[in-house]
């Protein structure tokens, strides 16, 4: 084993970090958070630094790196802002069903404009009351002539009414038994006749990646919209959850990591009782614990991306990885905010949104009970 | 076997408080959680219906209630899932300064507004760069003639901006030793030299108006110092402890409030199998688990409130519930989200609520590990 | 304010328990572990002493105690750090069997040797292949004319070594529906065909005589059938409620022991510098978060002892407390040894015997899981 | 980064896996641990094999390699048992000062024996009521002529009757201030006049490493006995604890993998109420958390194994690897006793001991508390 990045991933972790300090704004931050106001401008600009679509071959665009190279990014912007980190990381959501599956036309017309920032991309696999068993959904799509005519409603779609595509997971044959084998992608522009969107609610975390329920009436797309094979579109999606997950575990560290070095900072400046509270024994020992489970979480995350990268594409890792990574980052945040005292939990002092925005990632594509579901399928494996 | 022994009185009383919250507040809460502030009106309701300051005497307009009217008020305002109407922090913590401390001319003079809502309190002891740490207070009362002059600025005040009276909390510059220095003064709004700052933003809270105050050539009659010179301390750290255990209490009443939501989302939602989810063995483990820790503290917190009302002295295990609940608020609030799955994403969940807003009870009259410290003082470690 | 109401009676009754056990139990317990065994002498020790079966009616030999007096040697047992002489598991959880469902001849016959130590008891539910499954049984007991025929293995069995009775549970071979096939049978030391197999090696329990059981057409007469046929699984239901109440006030009195060891521990040696080690933050933070559950616990398992013994329906209160506190003991056991440093890695350090003894209480009468499993099942979930 | 072990690595964990399954008799080993009798006859046969000294040069008989091959011998080992791997890894305890620190004459004269095998070695660091804190030792050493006259007792000394050689901190500048500049390592066999050995008691884990007290009334050994230069007693020593420490991390990661493997498999067997075990949510759930713990704590531990290596010696990294690792084999092995109920807390069943060796792992040189302290010092540093 060789723990050494590599010449070009130092560059990449150093220009994300000085890309991130030079356009990420604390009080804009705030400010458009509260508003669920996507930061276009600064995704255009990490478009074209070339931070979108790092995973993505050159041809498109794309950085001609990997998923590890992705988590070291997303690691670093949700390093110096958790939320507007996580969301110009999502903002080329599920754009990788195109990428893996996707064949040379749709790559070629959907993909450069993503990975450059000019557009934001979006799965909508969720329906309502389905639980994590997505082979239950309900919206078809029936072959009529060359096109598909799609119905149903998606919710709790990222950036829903903002998206500029949509990925969605459709029934393309109802009587398929069992039910995963009729299932497919297709790519869906919300401009055609039948698509609307509904905002829904506010969010708990991740307020700059607002949510809106979809919904699709009698909308016709070309055949050619179909993204990979028809009649694969479960196992192709339960391929992009998989790298999904790997993503948000390195949201996860970098959220984690922003949260801490904003507590360390404070304990070493702030006094109570005579003393920096850095030289309170309690005080140090969280502080020990909060780097620790960061420095656990982080060599799963890399190892996991790394497997990723070279072909082992694992889900039981990827859901390790999430699950670990984002119970650190809620464990730090949470003793970030507990640091911080009463100014923990003012907006201005930021970790009340890192703590947030934790909470965000560890529910975000399966709670911690639907990962161990996930994981112990694979450790038990089949029962004599 | 019941811990507390709660009257016929004091069960229709519950009936009551619960059946107003349900008419009168509840529907108003998501209006003044996006306002970001209660109308005062809302607080002259409560006071017409009996509900504030219930132990005040019956000669300054109060029912002289008994503690447990208290603990009862304490518990449904926890349920009505919001904190902006902070009628706990007025009735149990603020108010009980006047009653103790203040003269007869004072008593008179303010807790009849007090217990009718015209007159909505605060307490500033925080300062921004003294948090748990009272001893590092700089806010200062100097004596002029007849007059206090009050200098100093004062953060995270809850009722800060709605506050009709606040309980205000300074050093005597002339006095050396920190402990003997701190008086409490009673200034009232409009004093000139007394102003507001912004209202903070905070992860929850939303409809609670914390705020910061400035004092700045403040100029209070004399007869506004609050109870003995000097006694600041004494009298602060005295109703600290009513104050840790009425934060208890209403942790204690929310916790209890979140799982029954979650039972309730665990039975009536299925998973795609049409099953209720609470049919899964490990969701079935997730809630007893909670349920037994909830139903422990439930005896432990019982027996505090009557020793409490006993006049016991319990310091230790204030301190202890206190932080053992708050943090259980945490992990209740946390486990509960996930049991929501995707919905716990969303506002619309009211866990997500309760999470943000729960967060602060482990920070606020003195952070958890002020409480430990103290418990492990008053032990004799 | 204390939950449980102990009588003058009572407090003497628990200072002579004490005293009792400094003198004639205490001393012996290493020996004891060493061995392996207690010798049946102690258990007669106990007997004289007035300290078995407390609980059994004066004409059966008994003091006719209520159940506050077998709380009170269970918790004084548990201060003598062993568990070779398993009184609660005879006095408290197997003779009520015999008391409960005997019939008079049974009881006439029985119980005054079980309180006076000359019969001690065990009770053989658990099968190799069956734990906590009690409907998964093999072990079969065939009448044949006016004897019963036994047939089966046993395991796990706490007093295996030393005991003169045994309560065997074995299913009728005619009856189909397993929980309708099984009955309990009284047998005794000696009857042929009842063969004790070896002792097991266990992580802890040393002194304890766990052992396999084995009975192969092993005849007892008829009349040796305890309460009705084909109730034995309700017998057992009904009885282990108190079995798991018991093991949680057991578990209680050891988690209080432990951190009184510790805060000794922690006030007599001091750091490298001179200073007590309970002067250390984090010390004193473990120590009053280790205290702040033990009291939760306390103020909990109170409550329903007094429940218990007024006689009202207390299912998943006690599934509750036994797998709560037999979890707080490990992570007890845990912490306090971290707090002993180096000194707990070596069996001289007391809690490293606890840790190990303690482990089992969350496996036993019904693993924690089960607990979990039956509270859900009663919370209606 | 590259995730990949070499070929010469995965012949090491094979081999060490083979030797592991010929030679740990599961019965041997329950009898030889309630004695506390150590097999010299197997570490001979990995001293032969190349198991002990992985990590010392060629020159001295060793394997030539790292400590991150340490690591993965020392988590095969303790993966097939916990008490005897524990055992064969710990048989060069401290050995490791005479390579790092040791003049060639040391080196040539101690090493290869231990490293064949041959010799047991020791530490004897800890005195009583000293805490961690070893500057507050009080054995001495006086020079007199060419030799070194030492006094002094020590307490916890692994191995301690049975040690061919201890290697002793001793006080040799009494009046240095700090302290810790007046401390040196000096080499002493057991055989010399003056050295008693006195058994403690029986340890609660770690039962093949019985502890001793060892007495010194006036020895005297050469003065080519120093281990390095005198007066860097206290650095090397702490040099050598962070070495120790991740070594300590690789047992307690095979000790949790060896419970998760009993577990696994008894599950899997094990019916209840007409179910496997295996299919109960719960046990479920539980599996997949044990196996995402060993995960997190086996990536950390190579991290840091690796930067040992490559001379990042960081004995905050070392404190985070061992704290992490024995809390991950803690609550695997508890967890792992619970799964196997009534079976888990009997002997024969293997996992109860590596429950007590998880518990041995985490208090050995130094509770989670004495890591935090540690790695608190580094991470906040000094305070302006």
């Amino acid at each position: 084993m060789d723990f050494k990045l590599s010449k070009s991933q130092k560059e990449i972790q150093k220009a994300a970090w000085e890309f991130a300090r030079g356009e990420f704004d604390k009080e804009q931050i705030i400010e458009i958070s509260k508003k669920q106001e996507f930061p276009k401008n600064i995704l255009k600009k990490a478009g074209e630094l070339g931070f979108i679509g790092i995973h993505y071959p050159e041809s498109v665009d794309g950085g001609g790196m990997g998923l590890f190279e992705y988590v070291l990014l997303a690691e670093t912007f949700c390093r110096k802002d958790s939320t507007l980190g996580t969301a110009l990381m999502f903002s080329a959501y599920a754009t990788e069903c195109v990428l893996r599956f996707g064949d040379k036309d749709l790559k070629e017309k959907f993909l450069p404009p993503v990975v450059d920032g000019q557009l934001i991309s979006t799965g909508a696999f969720t329906e309502a009351g389905q639980g994590y068993d997505i082979t239950q959904i309900h919206t078809t799509a029936a072959k009529e002539n060359d096109q598909w005519v799609i119905n149903g409603k998606k919710t709790l779609v990222p950036f829903g009414s903002m998206a500029d595509f949509y990925v969605v997971l459709c029934k393309t044959d109802p009587a398929a038994d069992p039910p995963a084998k009729g299932m497919s992608l297709i790519l869906v522009e919300p401009d055609r006749a039948g698509v609307s969107a509904g905002d829904i609610s506010e969010k708990l975390g991740g307020r700059l990646v607002p949510f809106a329920e979809i919904t699709f009436k009698n909308v016709h797309v070309p055949q050619s919209n179909l993204i990979g094979k028809e009649g694969n579109g479960y196992a192709q999606t339960q391929q992009f959850l998989t790298e999904n997950r790997i993503q948000i575990a390195g949201f996860a560290i970098g959220i984690a990591q922003g949260a801490f070095d904003r507590a360390l900072d404070y304990v070493k400046q702030r006094e109570q009782f005579g003393k920096k509270l850095a030289q309170f024994q309690v005080t140090r020992h969280k502080l020990a614990d909060m780097a620790s489970k960061i420095e656990a979480a982080r060599y799963l995350t890399y190892y996991t991306a790394w497997c990723f990268d070279n072909k082992k594409i694992d889900s039981q890792l990827a859901s390790m990885a999430k699950m670990t990574a984002a119970k650190a980052a809620m464990e730090v945040t949470d003793e970030a905010v507990q640091l911080l005292g009463g100014y923990g939990y003012m907006t201005e002092y930021e970790v009340e949104h890192f703590y947030r925005d934790a909470k965000h990632a560890e529910i975000f594509q399966g709670t911690p009970a639907i990962q161990k579901d996930i994981i112990a399928d694979i450790i038990i494996g089949k029962l004599k | 076997m019941e811990i507390l022994q709660y009257t016929d009185a004091h069960k229709e009383f519950r009936q009551a408080v619960k059946k107003f919250l349900e008419n009168e507040i509840t529907p108003h809460v998501e209006e003044w959680e996006k306002n970001h502030i209660v109308p005062k009106e809302a607080w002259q309701k409560m006071g017409k219906a009996g509900y504030l300051c219930t132990w005040v005497p019956e000669k300054y307009g109060g029912m002289g209630g008994d503690f447990l009217y208290s603990v009862i008020i304490a518990e449904e305002m926890a349920r009505t899932n919001h904190s902006g109407l902070a009628t706990l922090l007025h009735s149990d913590i603020i108010v009980p300064y006047i009653a103790s401390f203040g003269t007869e001319e004072q008593k008179k003079k303010y807790l009849p507004g007090c217990v009718s809502g015209d007159i909505i309190t605060a307490v500033a002891m925080t300062e921004p760069d003294a948090g748990s740490d009272l001893a590092g207070m700089t806010a200062t009362a100097e004596i002029d003639g007849d007059e206090i002059i009050i200098n100093g600025s004062k953060t995270f005040i809850s009722n800060g901006i709605n506050a009709d009276l606040v309980i205000v909390a300074a050093k005597n510059p002339a006095e050396e030793n920190p402990y003997q220095a701190v008086s409490l003064y009673i200034v009232e709004d409009g004093t000139p030299g007394f102003k507001r700052g912004r209202q903070l933003d905070k992860m929850g809270f939303y409809s609670q108006d914390t705020a910061e105050l400035f004092f700045s050539n403040c100029r209070i009659p004399k007869e506004n110092i609050l109870g003995e010179p000097g006694m600041g301390f004494m009298m602060l750290m005295e109703k600290l402890q009513q104050e840790r255990l009425m934060c208890a209490i209403g942790g204690q009443a929310a916790a209890e409030l979140m799982l029954e939501w979650t039972i309730d989302f665990c039975k009536t939602n299925t998973d795609a199998a049409g099953k209720p989810i609470s049919k899964q063995q490990a969701n079935q483990f997730a809630i007893v688990e909670m349920a037994t820790e909830i139903k422990m503290c439930r005896a432990f917190i019982d027996k505090l409130i009557a020793e409490h009302a006993a006049g016991e002295n319990v310091v230790v295990e204030t301190s202890m519930a206190k932080y053992w609940i708050t943090d259980l608020d945490k992990r209740i609030a946390d486990r509960c989200l996930d049991l929501f799955g995707d919905f716990g994403l969303t506002e619309d969940c009211p866990l997500a609520r309760a999470m943000r807003d729960l967060r602060v009870l482990s920070i606020f009259a003195g952070t958890n590990e002020v409480m430990k410290g103290i418990a492990a003082k008053f032990m004799g470690l």
